[in-house]
């Protein structure tokens, strides 16, 4: 069984005129110990199905579609149960740690309160669990209990979260764009931390993320997402090696390792999608039928040129 | 900019005030110092009766406006004229004008306003132009300072640049392309110091430190207080100059909040 | 019971009745300990000092009673002293003790206390009158002999504000305004002062176990202070006080309609000693040293309006002799009237025409006749300002909101009208008759003394040397023909008291100084039946 | 001691000399004579007091060396003489400040209590109706002068439903009759500290709202009561520190005039008699402790965001 299965999930947000689609029909399944990385550009709706799982949307928001954790639905939990789910069972690592970690409160503290909070332990057990956790990391466990956030470096604060979330213990772990905006460095050691995730086998990792690279070396399946729909889904090494879908071909050939070719224009405002395929204003081979009618998922790509 | 629904009802109000606190006459029924029965109730020929000296109430509430609003926008204009000055430069010429603007940041705010004026009109007498003077020249430095880290945003961007480069004087430069930019930052501050004042006014009128010979809604509380108005249970006499006070400084302060978006800055008594 | 309760009433009210004419006479009632009569006031204590806080030295007069007080008639009569005597060159007054008044903590009060508190009051309170200075005191047995260097009439005027206080505690207390307790006082009268407390803004008194004379009814007597007369009277209307009482003043007027609306209290109206007036500065104001301005403004003030507004319709128009109707030797001189043009025509008379044509007069250099006009009363003084301009006078107005800025201005002579007012004690003292407002050469805070005339000094200083009699009363007709004729002042109304009586209490008695709070009155008052 | 701290001390210091300055140069710059002025307008004084006074104060000699004179009795505690009150400056306002602060320390802590708390609560969910309705509420209650706040409250709950006494702390010296006198006032002084306080914090909640901190933890499964009340308002709470310093000084002067309302015998009452009577060295004592007591709040806020907000340069941002 999936441990984490999303149904024709669909999500809006309400908006001046009517309401915005953030997210269409999407379909996803999760194995446990699997690394599924979904893939796209800023602004194709990822995250919000990252935010839908873990029922973090703002109020006012529409989430159509079930998703099932352990083939419970989510979608049906009260505020109390879902409490119990987000963390101990799936778990949410954010960009920018730094601003992920409250600025007043003593790390420590950040760390040991929601192991209590999720009755894993006393506080006194936390504290040597938390301590242990961070000396793996690679940190001086004493001080930075006794630290404040803004007092720890990028990287330390990425540790700290990667140390929050990996003391609960969840099944699945969502990494919300963990790489945006880091230097080379930190990209390397954040995909080791990130790759012990799955080594297990238990726990399976949500990865989300712009950069194809990473997705390369981490996932095992990859599903690439543009304008709030999945375009082209696949293992990761098939997908890689053989793109289908224009869009996927495109994010590849943006790479620098593959001659830094961007793809022309910009993504369409999820206010003003054009008709037919989402894609066709920026395909090379975009015909009138890709104009006129929109495309079904067939083999995992949405396309009528393949 | 899209023009905010929102601003209707304070702006109306606000323009009611202004036209009565300008043609007081052609409202009221009655001029301020005419005089009939004294203490009488709400009829049709006195809409809120009389006061104690048979003045017609809602006549004086119509004269009352003028200095409410005078004191209240004489002390925004002032400063705002302070502030603005005193943030262009600090944030212009950096080095000591802006040293001497954050040095005396906490001086500025600390100074207990109230007691500083009743010790102050306790000496020099009471009169408008002593509130007007230290609400003033004490509430400048909330404006000073946005208009400083404004100008320090905008100083080194493009356009500034380029216009130094085509030799404008700097004084030219602050006129032309600053003050536009930063005009938007200081109205809501300038209502607010408003709306002090006028509350302020209001407060030392209770405390009989306001020119008796000038007729304003904290006068008429005052008075309505002292000549047993609340004892008679005469609410008309010191209900309607009450909910002017609220109701003008509500508007002015509504001004500044739905600027502001963010409901921070608090009317400062 | 209903006829014993009944009877022990009537007692009262016989002894009340026999109370108000011998003074010190023995009744049989007794003191209820638990019965408590509640004062509001708006008269706050500030500190609790006996001689700094002024409304605390009122407020303590009927412990330590002077030797004499003023009665329901505005006469004088016995306090602490049960009779007196005057020598007929005015210079030796003799008076005798009443052994009823006895020290609240067992001490014998002898006229040892008496000496020393008039040599006390003399030598460490800087208003005491000039008089004291020179006097020789001596004592016999319970008489005290005042002896004085020049003769004073008038002396009873003074007396009722010298408080007699206990020798043994007071001896030892080198700076009395700064002497600050909360109790208790010893007193002499029928009670003492229990406490004091200007937290709870209240003073207690009880009543004095060592008191000779008839018993009060009631066992203490508490006086509760509020911010405003407003909020007393409120509290009085609202049942948690029994009484209103503000020193030198009646129940403000403006809210005598509401005693009318209660069925508990009905308001008693008595004609009042208490005046307002106007006066003119004839020492250095060129308009107030012109008699022909002096009478053109009489007849521009609406002397009806001012009854009717600054008075709340409680008073009398008065006349030009001054002093009140009710007064002894009072004398029916002309009625101020009101007439604009009158006033106007006076005014061209006496030089102050209106030249250019711009409504407003010019004086006799030809610049704008600008009149200051120093007040401290809102109202009437809006309404003089207002009379002065329909006249054609341009009003600078200098409006002070107490006291004691009045009194700067009046000293530096810098006005040429003020209004003021005469308090019923204000009207006996000095040479009495409201000399002393006038009179630049007498002492005090809330008088004018805008007059030097050697002519009035010298009919002042007459009266008080003459003693009473036919000699006085042509004195004092004189006196009123010179405020007739010489206008140093307008009388704008005479007042009527009004004095709120609390239906469930009996023997009420009202003294034309102190209103209800006097000695009389509180041994006399008991619950109706 | 850090550089900011010590950096605002000076700056207090130079505030406390405006203020001294100010009182010592008022009456001494005012048209007349100075003796004058510093007994107060018209108090009969002898003419051999006013000269040991004009000897006492150095009046005769030049303005450095009066104001050393001056200084010199600050330092011991002389703030002068009221002449019409009998009493020095300085025990007439010791003997006042405790029920001053009393009335003025149990308001601000009921009224920051509740006013951070339901600011809180209505910043956090702002979009319901409830908060909208509160929020407006407090908009239109921190347009009220604070002692027409206290006219209203004593007119009605006073004057007309008789429920609260008329005057005074107490009517025998005990906690119960304190409390019942004291309840009233200090509603009325919490209502205007709770408004504004509700208000503030609403706008900081607002903003910290949307930070990532709240998410995360509550991705972590953290109860939303210990998100809004453990994490967002500890760092929501620290514009009400800031706003202390502007505060305390309109708190204060609110008391003063809901002490005169309610015929409280306290600071208030003493300003109030001493406006009435021109009592100049009791209004330039009274001006001066207050002062004080405003840098020793500011002081304390100071030290208080310090604890609560270890980044204190964060304070020098702002």
């Amino acid at each position: 069984m999936n441990l984490l299965e999303v149904a024709d999930l669909s999500v809006s947000f309400p908006g001046p005129s009517g309401r915005i689609p953030a997210v269409r029909n999407i379909s996803l399944s999760l194995a446990p110990g699997e690394c599924l990385a979904i893939v796209g550009e800023s602004g194709c709706g990822k995250s919000v199905i990252a935010q839908a799982v873990m029922r973090l949307l703002p109020e006012g928001t529409e989430v159509l579609g079930d998703m099932y954790y352990h083939g419970q639905n989510l979608t049906h939990l009260s505020e109390s149960e879902m409490k119990q789910i987000r963390g101990e069972e799936i778990a949410m690592v954010f960009q920018s740690p730094e601003r992920a970690l409250n600025p007043v409160i003593k790390i420590g503290r950040q760390l040991i309160q929601p192991q209590v909070l999720h009755k894993l332990c006393n506080a006194k057990d936390a504290e040597l669990r938390a301590k242990g956790v961070l000396q793996s990391l690679g940190l001086d466990a004493d001080w930075v209990m006794n630290a404040y956030p803004w007092m720890c470096s990028g990287g330390m604060c990425q540790r700290i979260v990667f140390a929050a979330v990996s003391l609960l213990h969840p099944y699945v772990v969502i990494a919300d764009e963990p790489t945006k905006g880091l230097d080379a460095e930190r990209i390397g050691e954040l995909e080791t931390m990130l790759s012990s995730i799955t080594s297990s086998g238990k726990t399976s990792l949500l990865l989300i993320t712009h950069d194809m690279e990473v997705a390369a070396h981490l996932a095992d399946r990859i599903l690439v997402m543009y304008c709030g729909m999945i375009v082209e889904e696949g293992a990761a090494a098939l997908l890689l090696a053989a793109p289908k879908h224009p869009y996927t071909r495109g994010l590849l050939n943006s790479l620098p390792k593959n001659g830094f070719v961007p793809i022309p224009g910009m993504s369409p405002a999820l206010t003003a999608l054009p008709d037919g395929c989402v894609f066709h204003p920026r395909c090379p081979i975009a015909d009138e039928e890709c104009r006129k009618s929109i495309p079904q998922l067939r083999n995992g790509v949405r396309c009528h040129k393949c | 900019m899209k023009f905010d629904r929102r601003y209707i009802l304070p702006l109306l109000l606000i323009a009611v005030l202004l036209i009565a606190a300008v043609f007081p006459g052609v409202f009221a029924p009655y001029e301020a110092a005419e005089r009939d029965a004294t203490y009488q109730a709400p009829s049709a020929e006195h809409l809120l009766g009389t006061d104690n000296m048979g003045k017609d109430i809602f006549s004086l509430l119509i004269y009352g406006a003028r200095w409410t609003l005078i004191i209240g926008f004489s002390s925004g204009i002032l400063a705002i004229i302070m502030g603005t000055a005193i943030g262009l430069l600090a944030g212009w010429r950096k080095g000591i004008p802006d040293e001497f603007l954050m040095g005396t940041t906490d001086i500025v705010l600390i100074l207990p306003k109230i007691p500083l004026v009743i010790i102050l009109a306790a000496y020099l007498g009471p009169s408008p132009w002593v509130l007007i003077l230290v609400l003033g020249l004490l509430s400048w430095e909330s404006i000073a300072r946005v208009v400083r880290s404004k100008v320090i945003q905008i100083r080194s961007s493009n356009y500034i640049l380029a216009a130094r480069c085509l030799g404008f004087s700097d004084a030219k430069i602050m006129v032309r392309e600053i003050l536009p930019i930063v005009f938007p930052v200081i109205v809501p501050k300038f209502v607010l110091v408003t709306a002090a004042a006028m509350i302020s006014e209001a407060s030392l009128a209770f405390l009989g430190l306001s020119d008796p010979m000038m007729v304003s809604w904290g006068g008429m509380i005052s008075d309505a207080f002292t000549y047993s108005g609340f004892l008679r249970g005469m609410w008309y006499w010191w209900l309607p100059p009450a909910l002017c006070i609220i109701l003008g400084v509500l508007a002015i302060t509504s001004l500044a909040f739905i600027h502001e978006r963010g409901v921070r800055e608090v009317v400062q008594l | 019971m209903y006829e014993k309760k009944h009877l022990a009433a009537i007692g009262v009210i016989l002894f009340a009745i026999m109370l108000v004419f011998c003074s010190g006479c023995i009744g049989a009632a007794e003191t209820n300990q638990d019965a408590v009569v509640k004062i509001a006031t708006p008269n706050e204590i500030t500190e609790a000092s006996y001689f700094g806080n002024y409304n605390f030295a009122q407020m303590t007069r009927v412990t330590t009673p002077p030797l004499v007080q003023v009665d329901e008639n505005g006469d004088y009569t016995g306090a602490l002293a049960e009779s007196w005597t005057v020598s007929s060159d005015g210079k030796t007054w003799t008076f005798t003790l009443d052994s009823d008044y006895q020290w609240s903590d067992g001490t014998p009060l002898t006229a040892e206390d008496v000496t020393f508190s008039l040599e006390y009051t003399a030598e460490k309170i800087a208003t005491s009158p000039a008089w004291m200075k020179n006097a020789t005191i001596s004592t016999s047995g319970n008489t005290i002999i005042i002896s004085l260097a020049e003769p004073v009439y008038r002396l009873c005027g003074d007396l009722v504000t010298i408080n007699i206080i206990p020798k043994h505690i007071w001896q030892s207390i080198d700076t009395p305004e700064e002497y600050i307790s909360n109790g208790p006082y010893v007193g002499s009268s029928a009670y003492y002062v229990k406490s004091v407390d200007i937290n709870s803004a209240t003073l207690i008194l009880a009543a004095n176990p060592e008191w000779k004379g008839e018993a009060p009814y009631y066992g203490t007597i508490e006086i509760h202070w509020f911010a405003t007369e407003d909020a007393a009277i409120s509290a009085m209307l609202g049942g948690e006080c029994d009484t209103y009482w503000k020193y030198g003043a009646a129940f403000p007027t403006t809210s005598v309609a509401l005693l009318e609306a209660s069925d508990k209290f009905t308001a008693v109206q008595t004609p009042s000693l208490k005046m307002s007036y106007v006066g003119f500065n004839t020492i250095t104001s060129e308009v107030g040293r012109n008699l022909a301005f002096r009478k053109a403004v009489g007849y521009a003030l609406n002397y009806d309006e001012l009854v009717e507004i600054s008075a709340s319709g409680y008073g009398v128009s008065a006349n030009s002799g001054f002093i009140p109707n009710g007064v002894p030797y009072y004398k029916n001189t002309t009625a101020n009237t009101y007439n604009v043009e009158t006033a106007k025509t006076m005014l061209d008379a006496a030089g102050y025409k209106d030249v250019n044509g711009d409504g407003i007069r010019e004086d006799t250099h030809g610049d704008v006749l600008t009149v200051t006009l120093l007040t401290r009363d809102k109202v009437t003084g809006e309404l003089i300002k207002e009379y002065l301009e329909k006249v054609g006078l341009n009003v600078d107005y200098k409006f002070t909101s107490d006291i004691n800025a009045w009194v700067e201005v009046k000293e530096a002579h810098a006005y040429d009208i003020a209004y003021n007012t005469i308090t019923a004690k204000g009207m006996m003292m000095d040479s009495g008759w409201a000399t002393g407002y006038f009179a630049d050469n007498t002492v005090g805070t809330g008088k004018l003394q805008n007059v030097d005339d050697p002519a009035f000094l010298e009919l002042c200083a007459k009266i008080s040397t003459t003693p009473e009699g036919d000699n006085l009363k042509s004195l004092i007709s004189e006196l009123q023909d010179y405020y007739a004729g010489q206008v140093p002042g307008i009388a704008l109304y005479w007042c009527t008291d009004v004095t709120p009586i609390n239906t469930e209490i009996d023997g009420w008695y009202i003294s034309k100084a102190t209103g209800i709070y006097n000695e009389i009155n509180l041994l006399s008052i008991h619950p109706a039946d | 001691m850090n550089k900011a701290v010590s950096r605002k001390i000076i700056r207090y210091s130079v505030c406390l000399l405006i203020v001294v300055l100010l009182v010592f140069f008022l009456p001494r710059c005012m048209p007349g004579d100075p003796v004058q002025c510093l007994v107060g307008e018209d108090v009969y004084v002898t003419q051999e007091i006013l000269d040991t006074l004009t000897i006492k104060l150095g009046l005769d000699k030049p303005l450095y060396e009066q104001f050393g004179i001056y200084i010199r009795g600050l330092l011991t505690g002389d703030l002068g003489y009221s002449y019409t009150r009998h009493q020095t400056v300085a025990d007439l306002i010791w003997s006042r400040v405790p029920w001053t602060l009393l009335l003025t320390g149990v308001a601000m802590i009921i009224g920051y209590a509740f006013g951070i708390l339901a600011g809180t609560w209505s910043g956090w969910m702002s979009e319901t109706k409830r908060s909208k309705v509160l929020t407006a509420f407090g908009v239109v209650v921190s347009c009220i002068p604070p002692y027409l706040l206290g006219l209203i409250f004593f007119s009605v709950f006073v004057y007309q439903l008789g429920w609260f006494p008329y005057k005074g702390f107490y009517e025998t010296p005990d906690l119960f009759s304190v409390a019942y006198h004291m309840a009233l006032p200090i509603l009325t002084l919490a209502l205007f500290v709770f408004v504004r306080n509700l208000i503030i914090m609403r706008g900081s909640v607002l903003t910290e709202k949307n930070q990532l901190y709240p998410q995360f933890a509550k991705s972590l499964g953290i109860p939303r009561n210990k998100i809004i009340y453990g994490h967002v308002l500890k760092n929501a709470i620290l514009p009400i520190v800031t706003h202390f310093a502007i505060d305390f000084g309109f708190i204060l002067s609110g008391a003063l005039f809901i002490e005169i309302i309610f015929s409280l015998n306290g600071l208030g009452r003493v300003m109030y008699t001493a406006i009435l009577n021109l009592d100049y060295p009791v209004l330039s004592g009274l001006f001066l402790v207050i002062a004080i007591m405003v840098i020793c709040a500011n002081l304390a806020a100071d030290i208080l965001y310090g604890i609560i907000d270890p980044r204190v340069k964060r304070g020098e941002e702002e």
